[in-house]
């Protein structure tokens, strides 16, 4: 490590945009004890990262919210292989407005009531879509609701839908419904009903940090990081 | 790259020409009101007819689920009284669309307006032409290269409206689907395929309109474009 | 009758005339350039608006201090402007048709044109055209509307002797048939006395 | 709303300010070379520089993020050449926002030229004014209102740049955070009140510039603005 | 020396004709309207080109079939236009200053302005001038650019008597100073016979 106080080492990490609050947690942790380290961070849909990685974009550290994204780069050599690691895993809940109109709506009625409207991602483009899509059809649901969906961009536009009353019923992450005061959870999807949603992370082949790369990578699966990710509603 | 459907093709029509022939009217006619007066506050009118080209779409579409939303004041009104459904439906992609498109035809218009000699509206005033007629006859021809300019940013800005459609409209497969969405769900979901098919689509759609106004502009109209080289003889 | 008292304050001086005409007259207003000829009939057209005074055309009182100007669409008056204002984007047979009330527009302004000697250009466009052409065009638009009031601005001005009379004969034909008030601009004596049932000489905005 | 740092302010300025007078030289240059000329395929070539407006500006933003990519053609070049990082940098943000934001200028500018009364230009040159004379102090001029349009059009747009800056300077606090995407992202985090702020100051400055543009025109060009009404006397 | 042999093919006739005008003379061209008067000036000025023949001012040859059109702005011409064309965004000081080439041209163009009577409108505005204070600024914009040759197109024709001495005097004033040949048009024959070194009497392009 370099002594100089002056000399810090600057990497860049490109995440989820999810994972927004608790990376950026990790990081103020991080930097406390490997004070010659600054992460910076930039957020984005993982799609669009990897795209970005891919043209050059000078990133050192990939977080990554769907393994397939995390593939690609995998399968060109952009990420090293060996220091790709799963950080951690999500779950989906359904969720309706908070102290909105549809009160009625619950665990019980909800392929059932007469709602108009129900919001997930695009099951092509977001992973909380996929993975929505996936539970739907082993339950036998995804016909019944079809005529019902919104798709958003990202979940972000589902929770906006959701939160304004606009669409009855969505299906987020559970650490999205957790960022939002304005829905309620009122149902938990069981995460055997869908692939498990996976959160993987690795060093970017061109980086010229891989020390600081791989020990903030490495920091990811400590405990003390992994408590501040469940704390934001992962699960490990 | 799987089976397409044209529908995004009706729709972006639908959308486009609907969006465009408001945005001229309106434009257009404001424009005129102001172009000739001058009152206290118009400037400051005239720039907040911009703020929907200052703030990202996805925020001005925000603003418009706020005002539209099924619970909010305006949205619940036109439901209750014209059983509009503006949210989740291609009337709001027509209402994304009018707004973000209006501050290109009001910008146009104002400007060729005033590039207008007075002169010419005043004798046609003494040859007895009510105002309308004259704004018809003569402003609006001498204004044409002006109209025009702003009708074609108008449509290929309506056309291309995407951040606060999808925002307001939702992505509906089969409903609300327009072709940028299926361009950039494309992109995001890597399918290269379909997105260049899209691209080209929508550049087709969008080049044979503005060719076809321009060529119609020039037969019909070229009465309205008045030759200006000083002198080259009638039919040489 | 045609009948103005014209008061307005100009940067250099004030105009304060009073013009009457009667049916079948001619006033020529006959003074030095910048005396404020245009801006008299300007003022008749509603172009612009006196400060006070009136005008007044037969049983229309087109001004007067205490009501709202009559608009200049309104006031049924045929101007000959001096700078001609043609529609750049019409043919010279749309310009004289512009003001035409009556039908079989397109066969009354042919032969209008035929008159001025013009007929060979209806499907010219002004840029086309010649000053004294154009000129012709504009006396040709303005008596088409078959007005109750002509204001001609030095309507002669770009054309030689021969179409100068011409033209002469024309307008004061037309005049004759519609029995109206004439009220022409000149700087040429001779046109002037010519034509005129009065002349007035107005000088910084003053008759002398 | 936790601490704010001004930098998104700063940043955005400079990235519009740029593209503005990038965007303008090079519209109004484009559209004064095409005013006046007719060649086969002028039409195609026009509507060819509309395709920004046409497709989404994250699509525009994929397409620039591939042309200029680390080891796409001029990205390289721009690269071992001039030593340029593109992507993932603030040069990155000024050129999505030239990119986007030239179709307005460009028919703006030419709509003012083609009003522009030809007999003026002649009578320049038989006075002896050269070309470039002529443009700079006739036809600038008396395009002025049409000009100016473009101006603010365009650098609304700059100002207002989100989709394409995101693709290609990507989100990196203190680096390439415009304040669209400060707004974007700040919604995105459910920060209203953060939102709320950025989109008071880029309105603030939309209008101030706006503002002071037209108070500037309106003074300095008096001249330029050529007053029409017929014969209203010079100092009542 | 002034010398050109100007063809053209216009919609109704041709134009052929031949002017020379040694410096020092004044050539009008007399004629009904639309004779092609102005479009011959336009052709000497570089605005239109002749179909064939050649246009020459003492050694520079301004056209000749066989090479490529001087541009306007090199031939050292001051070109009074038909409809003036003002600029309308420039004073009148602005515009009689605009071809200038001089140092102190402000002093200059006032003492120009001056002697047209139009010293006092040297701030306003062309839309703010009366019809013969606009071609008075016209014809000082032309002579304030020192020409080789001056080309005249009805430069009195809206003038009264008085003005139109006054103008012709300071042209003539200046013609004497510069040592110039001026090709003039117009349609009053007493201005013609007055001025003219020479007249050319043209008819649907010709020369009669
Ligand atoms: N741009 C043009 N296109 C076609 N024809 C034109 C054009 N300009 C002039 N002409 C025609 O050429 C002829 C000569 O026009 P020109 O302007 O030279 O006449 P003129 O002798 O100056 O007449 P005036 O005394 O009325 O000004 C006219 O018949 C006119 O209609
Ligand atoms: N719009 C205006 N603003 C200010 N002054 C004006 C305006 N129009 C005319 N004037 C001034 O008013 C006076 C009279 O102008 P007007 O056009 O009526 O003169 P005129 O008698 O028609 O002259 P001419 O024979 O030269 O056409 C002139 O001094 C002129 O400068
Ligand atoms: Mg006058
Ligand atoms: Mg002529």
């Amino acid at each position: 490590t370099n002594s100089e106080a002056d000399a810090k080492v600057e990497i860049l990490v490109a995440a989820a945009s999810s994972m927004t609050p608790a990376l950026t947690e990790i990081a103020t942790e991080f930097e406390k004890t490997n004070t010659y380290t600054q992460i910076t961070f930039t957020f984005g849909s993982s799609g669009k990262l990897a795209q970005q990685i891919k043209s050059g974009a000078p990133v050192d550290v990939f977080i990554s919210a769907s393994s397939s994204d995390m593939d690609t780069l995998e399968k060109d050599n952009i990420i090293k292989s060996d220091t790709r690691v799963d950080i951690t895993t999500n779950t989906l809940v359904v969720i309706r407005q908070k102290n909105g109109g549809n009160s009625s709506l619950n665990e019980d009625n909800l392929f059932t009531s007469k709602i108009e409207h129900v919001a997930i991602g695009n099951p092509d483009t977001v992973p909380a879509g996929v993975y929505a899509k996936e539970a739907l059809t082993k339950l036998g649901e995804w016909e019944t609701l079809e005529p019902k969906f919104v798709f958003g961009k990202d979940v972000r536009q589902v929770l906006t839908f959701v939160e304004t009353g606009n669409a009855e019923m969505g299906i987020v992450f559970t650490t999205d419904a957790q960022s939002s005061d304005k829905v309620e959870v009122i149902s938990k999807i069981d995460p055997t009903l869908h692939s498990s949603a996976i959160y993987p992370g690795a060093v970017i082949t061109a980086t010229k940090q891989p020390k600081a790369a791989n020990a903030f990578l490495d920091y990811m699966t400590t405990p003390e990081a992994q408590k501040i990710l469940v704390t934001y509603g992962f699960t490990n | 790259m799987g089976e397409i459907s044209y529908g995004p093709l009706i729709l972006s029509i639908k959308v486009a020409a609907i969006a465009t022939i408001l945005v001229f009217l309106i434009g257009t006619f404001l424009a005129r009101i102001f172009a000739r007066r001058n009152f206290f506050g118009k400037t400051i009118i005239e720039a907040f007819f911009l703020l929907p080209l200052v703030l990202p779409p996805t925020v001005v579409g925000f603003g418009l689920l706020i005002l539209f939303g099924k619970d909010q004041l305006l949205g619940r009104w036109l439901y209750d009284y014209a059983h509009l459904q503006i949210v989740f439906s291609w009337i709001g992609a027509v209402i994304a669309s009018t707004v973000v498109a209006f501050p290109l035809m009001y910008q146009s218009a104002s400007a060729a307006f005033k590039q207008v000699d007075g002169k010419l509206e005043a004798a046609a005033h003494t040859l007895g032409a009510s105002r309308w007629r004259v704004f018809r006859t003569i402003t609006m021809p001498l204004a044409w290269p002006g109209l025009l300019a702003g009708f074609v940013l108008t449509f290929a800005r309506a056309l291309g409206e995407f951040g606060a459609t999808l925002m307001i409209a939702g992505y509906i497969p089969g409903r609300t689907d327009t072709i940028p969405m299926a361009i950039y769900f494309a992109v995001e979901a890597g399918d290269m395929q379909k997105a260049t098919f899209w691209v080209i689509i929508i550049v087709a759609l969008g080049f044979s309109t503005i060719l076809w106004l321009s060529w119609w502009s020039n037969q019909n109209l070229r009465r309205f474009t008045v030759k200006r080289k000083g002198g080259a003889p009638r039919n040489v | 009758m045609f009948d103005a008292h014209l008061i307005k304050d100009l940067p250099d001086f004030k105009i304060d005339v009073a013009i009457k005409t009667a049916k079948g007259e001619v006033s020529v207003l006959f003074g030095p350039s910048g005396s404020g000829k245009t801006t008299c009939l300007d003022m008749i057209a509603g172009l612009v608006h006196p400060n006070s005074g009136h005008i007044r055309m037969g049983d229309n009182t087109y001004f007067s201090s205490n009501q709202k100007p009559y608009p200049t669409e309104k006031r049924s008056i045929g101007y000959v402007m001096q700078d001609y204002a043609l529609f750049p984007h019409m043919t010279t047979e749309k310009n004289v048709q512009y003001g035409m009330k009556s039908v079989r527009k397109s066969e009354k302004a042919l032969a209008l044109l035929d008159q001025f000697g013009i007929s060979h250009l209806r499907n010219a466009y002004p840029h086309e055209m010649s000053g004294g052409e154009k000129q012709r065009t504009a006396i040709a638009r303005a008596l088409a509307t078959e007005p109750e009031v002509l204001l001609l601005d030095e309507p002669l001005s770009a054309l030689d002797d021969k179409a100068r009379n011409d033209a002469l004969t024309v307008i004061t034909d037309i005049q004759r048939d519609l029995n109206i008030p004439i009220i022409m601009v000149t700087h040429n004596w001779t046109e002037a006395e010519k034509v005129a049932t009065r002349i007035y000489k107005i000088e910084k905005g003053r008759f002398i």
